[in-house]
């Protein structure tokens, strides 16, 4: 869309909305929010970004490689917190054992756990968007 | 609290409507529009109904991300739907969709009145969840305490589903021509 | 050592999981293949060592997150389930082995990586599936399995483009299926205030004739039964079967209905078996009775008249999936016996003719059809060799499995419904003689076929192959392992009930 | 242990030959020496085990447990002795004669030819020597899918054809009835081994016998009971010796004698003079006896005509059984044997005529006795076998079937094995009259092969050898029903 | 007083509902689907108040967001055909 | 007395909120085309939006939730202006013809 | 009396729309309109969850340093969470799928698809009859 | 990398985490910290830490331009419910000349158009403005300029 307005306000809105997605993650322990919301708020940034400009300047911020890796990684850091637990000797996903209290350790465990969702759901939603904006449908039935 | 029926039964309301508009709608894009209006006010039900992480859920994913999705994939889809007769096909859809809701109606004068403290929802496992977040995990967010530990694999297996979907529609939407070629970054204005 | 016994129960599911985690972002294929590989290896181990520690006692329950049940998430792996696990994780590791080859020709060659992925999570959904004994969680899994199974039967779409139609189907009655299942779990939630499956039934029992309770359960069967493709719910299952990519074919028409069954047979004796034997689930037992008879001659007729081969098989799954819950629908202990030793033989079958026919699909290069299939035995005769026992073993001759599950089919039909029932069972069997005699005449003859092409057998499927069509004799001939688990099982869940 | 040996002998020579045969396809001629060797040892362990037997000795072994009631067992019985001592003496004569008429015919793919035909017999001997239902099943179903390449050898749309309503026929029945009748009996005693008085009394209710009989004589489609007799003429297509050996010998022999076993071993012939459940069984033995014998009348072709005559002499096997008397039973076990020695010399001439001739057509046998004397004289031999002529084997098994006929009254079944014996004799002796005494048609070139005209006239001797020395015979029979 | 707010908005939303299923043309519909966005948002922080919570204006935050991004993408589609590059 | 002066104010700034939303509702039904819509959705998002935000922030005295307060009102304000804007320009360009005269030359 | 009536008329109401979102999913033929009746059918049972978990006077399960404040039930609110995300996983799916198909036969329409698939079929087969 | 732009944004976004967050813990503002970091890295990554981005420049005029804009608005919308509840309204579309030389202060100023209800600006080509107001009253406004120097006023604040 080459609308110089909705370009400027994309690039001054950009920032905040990421740093609302991260404050979201990061208070999800004391009011609404979480990874799943957090996520998808970041993800919105780039999804916006990506509509004004363009899915290619979007992958300059968010390759697609390192989108990937990243969506893997998200969920892999959850089951590793789990399997952390597991080799400290107490059931998977118990996060007891990971800080010096119980409480601390459930603090912990929370916390990762919520960033590994964060991060999955992130970035799968980009790459989500990915595919699906730039799927080429070719000349086939294009009305 | 009469105040707090009156918004449900607004709001229920008002989701039937949109829900009854989205049979009809033959416009691809008044359909997507019409189902993200639903999902807000099923968000603000959400609110009403004490859910708040419901809702800013639902207002997010649902609201939100569905339907960008819808309207991504729609930009490679037909934008309206072929006209369609009224036909036996419909009527028998008309029956099922009757006879399981009869069955449901049926099936909620058994079921507790909403609202209610002694429901056996109430009585069983919730108040133990709460003193446990307040006293095991130590913070405010009940849900959160829920979903990321006393339920966590839940959690868990949900990322995977998303995980899951994000690399289907990554492996089914593969397109070799736009990844064979470096993305080449346009030039910034 | 202890570390991994005691985990056992999560380890067969994080396994396959976290392995999926990490293959997907591999860029070489082989090794991804071995990877997934060593996974579904060490599943097996898992599986087969879960086998040894139940044999000490009676059930194992693992807490996860370490929250007492009510509150958390709880695992149970008793006698019952053991069986499932040990059919989706020996079939599972048999199915990688043979997967890679076909990957490579099926799949773009940058995305069998992710293909790998799908997979182990197919596995490890059904995995969590088996071993969960919370109503919601098992929810969660339904969707992995489901939504990873859908993917991998549309990336059948390179071979044939039906292939995504048939995901489409797969997915939308997949997941009406599940939200069905939900609302069902939603209501007995309501009405108990738990979702932990032995919480669940100890509460059950207190409510009486709850109405929210009967539709609760007819909502969750139903869910489950279109995933198990009982009869009429089956739509989804011959398109999705016979246009995915074809290990796809093999894992899936193995491991993904038999687990789905015994989820069914979990809900109905677990859950509300204690209490609503008499006035729902004699009832039910009827209409299960029924479609299982329907599914037997539809499923069978349908396969008599298919052309293409592997939809034919799977038409051929409808109908035994039918036996299998006929077994079950019987509610007695031989009964639900010959149902799970069905559901065992019937996966070493289903898994042995799928691989054979796509081997051949694979040797040739086209769509195996009734037309195609013409002299193609005498080429490729290791396959054919595997072929013909396994059809033969679905057809139910002596000395293979398909015979024991038959006979004691029969028997607790005989013992419970009288002569018509085994009757019945039978007409059937000899009707689905035909089509599989169709097959194996028409790769025995060689009339037609072109001498100009000459088609070589692969070594690296041989193994799997033969694994599988060895497994058919051998539990034919001794089959006291399986007919004494099944017996274990289905007398734990019938002691449950009373 | 040592007695046992030979149990093993009997069985494995065969299953070695099946698995030796295809790893001497370089080597015709080795090959095709597999067949005689192997008979003569089986036949040889067969006599051994048959003098053990007669000895007292009850040889059994159990090859293994599938569960506790169920298992893969042999056994010597009375009939097994004799259906092995069958199978394996005319496997040397007709392993001999199916060189001669592969090699003179020219036939492809023998190497596969003569694997399945050891694996057939091999099938054969087991069933002989099984001890329990279930392993009666196996190898008769063993025995069903190895003779289908033989059915099918000629792998042309008419072989394609035959060999559908072949396989359908033979498993379809032996599905929908055998399977369940064999169930039935686990289910209601719990096994299902064989006794020398039946296993059933006490455990079913006399109104169901003649049912359960039912689903056995319909489910046993080898023995080739009408209405499900239609697979044997569909055989026919199949290269002579296979009809020789397996559809005169193994394959039908096979079928009656389950039935034998069935009328004595599961049900006891005690048992069912006393329920009476058999005689439906007489009536439909006795029709199809008489329809089929009409049918051969009207067969122009050779091989079909004795086809149908087979199914008429197989019936009179059941007959046997059905009558349910232990002289009437003593009669159907020797015919086993007469029948097998009688047919397979019609066979082997109707074989060696088509070698020679290819001619099939009886209406073209004119006058074709002075070309080929040798070949006809076997087959009026065999012929009178089979109508039970007096120097002939085959009079003995009459006479025992009319005397257990005699001791029950049942006049009307002597009628009906008189009648049909005077259908037998002529459609049988038509053949040898029109070519001794009909003029010679055509000018047909007539090649003759040795091994075939040989064992032909070799197996129209051993008609007449068996009416003398028809007292082992007897003996062994004598042991079958309980006379022990 | 929060509730008789919530009444106004509820009226409001009705009467743009209304322009949202009569449409005309899109464009009206993509501005009432809009305005039902920031409706939506005012709603939630008002029931907040009334519910005594107001604590969960994120969510209204959330919707302003999602809102926003919704019309871009709606417009997006109808100027371009799609969301993407091509 | 502060108390109460704060509690009148947001209350007439409620019904000044409630006010501009219906009338610019109406406005989405009443007014002729696209155009003269966006100018009543516009009032919706400015003087309705900022006079019910300015109630609550009123109403929650001053503490955290004022400040989410504004930056939900900045942020409408922002986006307000922008998707009012596309849709004109889009419909403008879609050729959506409006109602009324066009004065001197228009693009 | 009004509580009853509240009490049912939530349920009935949230059942109604179930149906209506099982209604687009049976009925319609369009491949697309079926992901959205999905995905309005699942909406509607997480409404049916999140009911149950309403107290009425409660508050959202966040808590408060006020002692007896009564909290709606957490539980509910956990498991939507979960089926919600579940959810969009199956619309994006679905709607990947729709996109393949689209491609595949240039047609969503469930007819028209079906159509040009037995169009295939009848070419195979008569082919290999010639 | 660390200039003054990047360092006034990540001031800028600390403040607004500072004011979002209510939780002052050395875990939480850590956190913050990190966050901040990683939105202005992703801005400099992304390469558009420009002045359209982050107007600083605007800031020393800006209340003042703000506390006018808002007067105009409520004027406006006063007018707009008017025209709404009379019905009386008689659209136009016209063009006018924008003085601002800079993307951000184009934006500003048709974003200001757009802002105050009865006018839209449908159109812009350079520094044309095609704008549609609901009356004549309000396209006079607009012609007259006032808002148009303002923001040239706001822009020039550097």
């Amino acid at each position: 869309m080459d609308n110089i307005i909705l370009k400027v306000c994309t690039k001054v809105l950009f920032t905040p909305i990421i740093l609302f997605g991260l404050y979201v993650q990061f208070h999800g322990d004391f009011g609404p929010g979480g990874g799943f919301q957090a996520g998808v708020i970041v993800a919105a940034a780039f999804i916006l970004y990506a509509m004004v400009f363009s899915v290619e300047d979007c992958k300059v911020i968010m390759p697609p490689k390192l989108n990937f890796f990243l969506l893997a990684l998200g969920a892999f850091l959850y089951g590793f917190v789990g399997i952390v637990g597991l080799i400290l000797g107490d059931p998977y996903l118990s996060y007891d054992v990971l800080g010096s209290s119980k409480e601390a350790g459930q603090h912990i465990g929370i916390l990762l756990v919520e960033f590994g969702v964060g991060l999955t759901v992130c970035n799968v939603m980009i790459s989500l968007f990915y595919s699906f904006a730039n799927f080429n449908f070719g000349k086939k039935n294009n009305d | 609290m009469i105040g707090e029926i009156i918004i449900n039964a607004f709001l229920v309301t008002l989701m039937l409507t949109i829900a009854v508009f989205i049979i009809n709608t033959r416009k691809v894009i008044s359909t997507i529009l019409l189902a993200g209006t639903y999902s807000l006010v099923a968000a603000l039900m959400f609110v009403s109904l004490d859910a708040v992480d419901v809702a800013f859920t639902e207002a997010s994913v649902g609201a939100g991300i569905s339907t960008i999705l819808f309207l991504a994939a729609l930009s490679n889809l037909p934008k309206e739907e072929t006209e369609e007769k009224f036909n036996i096909k419909h009527i028998y859809a008309i029956c099922t969709c009757t006879l399981v809701a009869g069955l449901l109606i049926w099936a909620s004068y058994d079921l507790p009145l909403v609202g209610q403290l002694e429901n056996p929802v109430h009585q069983h496992l919730a108040q133990d969840f709460i003193e446990g977040s307040r006293n095991h995990i130590g913070i405010p967010n009940v849900v959160t305490s829920i979903l990321a530990s006393y339920r966590g694999y839940d959690t868990f297996g949900e990322t995977v589903v998303i995980y899951t979907a994000g690399i289907a529609v990554l492996v089914l939407l593969y397109d070799k021509v736009s990844n064979s070629s470096k993305p080449n970054p346009r030039k910034n204005k | 050592m202890t570390f991994i016994i005691k985990n056992l129960p999560i380890l067969i599911v994080i396994t396959p999981l976290m392995f999926s985690l990490i293959v997907a972002v591999l860029s070489n294929n082989r090794l991804a293949w071995i990877l997934s590989t060593f996974a579904s290896f060490l599943t097996m181990i898992f599986s087969i060592l879960l086998c040894f520690e139940l044999s000490n006692n009676s059930n194992i329950s693992y807490y996860l997150g370490n929250w007492p049940p009510p509150l958390g998430i709880e695992y149970v792996i008793d006698k019952v389930s053991i069986i499932p696990i040990i059919i989706v994780s020996v079939i599972g590791f048999i199915a990688t082995l043979y997967a890679h080859n076909f990957f490579i020709l099926e799949i773009d060659r940058n995305l069998v990586s992710k293909t790998y992925s799908l997979w182990l999570l197919t596995i490890a959904g059904l995995m969590g599936l088996i071993t969960t004994a919370d109503a919601f969680n098992l929810f969660v899994f339904l969707e992995i399995s489901s939504l990873s199974a859908v993917a991998l039967v549309a990336l059948g779409s390179k071979m044939d483009r039906k292939a995504l139609i048939a995901g489409y189907n797969y997915l939308i009655l997949g997941a009406v299926g599940a939200t069905f299942y939900v609302i069902g779990v939603g209501l007995l939630y309501g009405v108990t205030g738990t979702l932990n499956m032995s919480d669940l039934a100890q509460k059950i029992p207190a409510l009486g004739l709850n109405k929210s309770v009967i539709v609760a359960f007819t909502f969750m069967m139903l869910g489950i039964m279109v995933k198990a493709a009982v009869f009429p719910l089956h739509i989804w299952l011959p398109n999705a079967y016979a246009y995915a990519p074809s290990p796809v074919s093999v894992l899936l028409a193995a491991t993904a209905t038999k687990v789905s069954i015994y989820i069914l047979v979990r809900i109905s004796y677990t859950i509300f078996g204690p209490s609503y034997e008499i006035y729902t689930f004699e009832s039910l037992r009827y209409v299960l009775l029924y479609l299982a008879i329907l599914a037997m001659f539809a499923g069978t007729i349908m396969a008599i008249f298919e052309k293409d081969v592997k939809k034919l098989l799977a038409h051929s799954s409808v109908a035994q999936i039918g036996y299998i819950v006929l077994g079950i629908s019987l509610a007695t202990s031989p009964g639900i016996a010959s149902g799970f030793i069905h559901l065992i033989n019937h996966a070493l079958i289903k898994a042995g003719l799928f691989m054979s026919v796509v081997a051949m699909g694979y040797y040739t290069l086209k769509r195996i059809d009734v037309n195609s299939i013409t002299g193609l035995g005498r080429q490729v005769p290791i396959t054919f060799f595997a072929f013909v026992i396994c059809a033969l073993s679905l057809a139910g001759l002596p000395l293979t499995v398909g015979f024991i599950s038959k006979l004691y089919l029969i028997k607790a039909a005989f013992m419970s419904e009288g002569i018509w029932l085994p009757f019945l069972i039978l007409v059937s069997s000899a009707l689905s003689l035909i089509y599989i005699w169709k097959l194996i005449e028409g790769l025995w003859y060689n009339k037609t076929n072109s001498k100009s092409e000459k088609i070589k057998e692969l070594p690296e499927i041989y193994i799997p192959l033969l694994i599988i069509s060895f497994l058919n004799i051998y539990f034919g001939i001794d089959a006291d392992l399986i007919i004494d688990n099944s017996f274990i099982a289905s007398d734990a869940l019938i002691s449950g009930i009373k | 242990m040592a007695n046992e040996f030979y149990i093993y002998l009997s069985i494995l020579t065969p299953l070695i030959a099946f698995f030796i045969t295809p790893l001497l396809s370089s080597n015709p001629n080795l090959r095709d020496s597999l067949g005689p060797i192997g008979g003569i040892i089986t036949f040889y362990s067969s006599l051994n085990i048959a003098s053990l037997y007669l000895n007292g000795e009850i040889l059994s072994y159990t090859f293994f447990q599938i569960n506790e009631t169920l298992s893969i067992s042999f056994k010597i019985t009375g009939l097994g002795v004799i259906f092995g001592l069958v199978a394996s003496g005319l496997w040397i004569l007709a392993s001999i004669y199916t060189i001669g008429y592969m090699r003179g015919n020219k036939e492809k793919n023998q190497t596969r030819f003569f694997t399945f035909y050891s694996i057939a017999i091999f099938a054969a001997i087991c069933i002989a020597y099984s001890g329990n239902l279930l392993t009666l099943f196996i190898f008769y179903e063993i025995l069903t899918f190895s003779t289908y390449p033989l059915v099918a050898h000629k792998q042309n749309n008419a072989a394609k054809q035959a060999g559908r309503i072949y396989m359908g026929i033979l498993v379809g029945t032996s599905i929908v009835f055998l399977l369940p009748a064999i169930i039935i009996v686990w289910v209601l005693t719990g096994s299902l081994d064989f006794a020398p008085n039946g296993v059933l009394k006490g455990n079913i209710s006399n109104e169901y016998v003649p049912f359960l009989l039912a689903l056995f004589a319909f489910g046993i489609g080898k023995a080739a009971l009408m209405p499900f007799h239609k697979w044997l003429p569909a055989a026919m297509v199949a290269p002579t010796p296979v009809s020789a050996l397996l559809h005169a010998v193994a394959v039908v022999k096979a079928g009656v004698f389950s039935m034998l076993v069935v009328i004595t071993y599961v049900f006891g012939i005690d048992f069912l003079t006393e329920t009476s459940g058999a005689v439906w069984l007489i009536w439909v033995s006795s029709i199809t006896l008489l329809i089929s014998s009409c049918i051969a009348l009207t067969k122009d072709d050779l091989k079909a005509r004795l086809a149908y005559s087979t199914i008429s002499q197989l019936s009179y096997i059941v007959l046997g059984g059905a009558i349910a008397t232990n002289i009437a039973v003593q009669g159907a076990a020797i015919h086993i044997v007469m029948h097998a020695v009688g047919k397979i010399t019609l066979f082997f001439a109707a074989g060696s005529i088509y070698v020679a001739t290819h001619l099939s057509k009886i209406s073209d046998l004119n006058g074709m006795g002075k070309s080929m004397p040798l070949t006809f004289i076997a087959f009026f031999i065999g012929s009178l076998s089979i109508i039970g002529v007096p120097p002939m084997g085959g009079s003995w098994s009459k006479f025992y079937l009319m005397l257990g006929s005699v001791e029950k009254d049942y006049l009307l079944v002597i009628y009906i094995l008189a009648i049909s014996t005077l259908l037998n004799v002529y459609y049988l002796l038509e053949i040898p009259a029109k070519a001794f005494f009909q003029p010679k048609r055509t000018n047909i070139q007539v090649t003759k092969h040795p091994l075939i005209v040989y064992p032909t006239f070799f197996a129209a001797m051993l008609t007449i050898v068996l009416f003398i020395y028809i007292e082992p015979l007897k003996h062994i029979t004598n042991l079958i029903s309980g006379n022990q | 007083m929060f509730l008789a707010v919530l009444i106004a908005l509820g009226i409001s939303f009705l009467l743009i509902l209304v322009r949202l299923i009569i449409g005309k043309t899109t464009f009206d519909r993509i501005l009432a689907a809009n305005s039902i966005g920031t409706i939506i948002v005012l709603a939630i922080s008002v029931h907040g108040f009334y519910m005594g919570r107001p604590e969960f204006i994120d969510i209204s935050i959330v919707y302003a967001l999602i809102n926003f991004i919704g019309t871009v993408a709606v417009l997006k589609l109808f100027d371009k055909g799609t969301l993407g590059d091509k | 007395m502060l108390d109460v002066s704060i509690e009148i104010i947001s209350i007439i700034s409620f019904i000044l909120g409630a006010f501009f939303i219906l009338t610019g509702s109406i406005g989405l039904i009443r007014l002729p085309d696209v155009f003269s819509r966006i100018h009543a959705a516009g009032m919706i998002d400015t003087a309705g939006a900022s006079f019910i935000i300015l109630g609550m922030i009123l109403q929650s005295g001053f503490s955290l939730i004022t400040a989410k307060l504004v930056f939900i009102g900045i942020f409408i304000f922002f986006t307000s202006p922008i998707t009012g804007h596309v849709t004109a320009n889009l419909a403008r360009k879609k050729g959506v013809i409006p109602v009324g005269k066009t004065k001197g030359k228009t693009l | 009396m009004i509580d009853q009536i509240f009490g049912v008329w939530n349920y009935w109401i949230v059942f109604i729309l179930m149906m209506i979102g099982l209604y687009i999913v049976i009925s319609k033929k369009s491949l697309l309109k079926k992901i959205v009746g999905l995905a309005l059918f699942q909406t509607s049972v997480f409404l049916l969850y999140i009911t149950f978990g309403k107290i009425a006077g409660g508050t959202a399960p966040i808590l408060t340093d006020n002692v007896n404040e009564i909290y709606s039930n957490p539980l509910p609110h956990v498991l939507i969470l979960t089926a919600i995300v579940v959810g969009v996983a199956t619309t994006a799916l679905g709607l990947a799928l729709t996109v393949r198909i689209n491609k595949a036969y240039g047609s969503i329409n469930e007819n028209e698809i079906s159509a040009s698939d037995l169009v295939e079929y009848h070419k195979k087969y008569h082919e290999v009859k010639k | 990398m660390i200039n003054a732009k990047s360092v006034t944004l990540f001031i800028v976004l600390f403040g607004f985490w500072l004011l979002m967050s209510g939780y002052y813990t050395p875990l939480i503002l850590s956190l913050g910290v990190i966050s901040c970091i990683l939105c202005v890295y992703l801005t400099i990554k992304g390469k558009f830490l420009d002045n359209e981005t982050l107007p600083i420049y605007f800031f020393p005029r800006l209340i003042q331009y703000t506390l006018w804009l808002i007067k105009e608005i409520l004027k406006s919308n006063i007018q707009t419910a008017k025209v709404i509840i009379m019905k009386s309204e008689e659209p136009e579309l016209f063009s006018v000349k924008a003085s601002q030389k800079t993307n951000e202060g184009k934006v500003t100023y048709a974003n200001s158009i757009t802002l105050t209800p009865g006018t839209v600006t449908t159109q812009i080509k350079n520094d044309i403005f095609e704008v549609h107001a609901l009356t004549k009253d309000f396209g006079d406004d607009v012609r007259s300029s006032d808002m148009d120097k303002m923001v040239t006023w706001l822009e020039k604040s550097k």
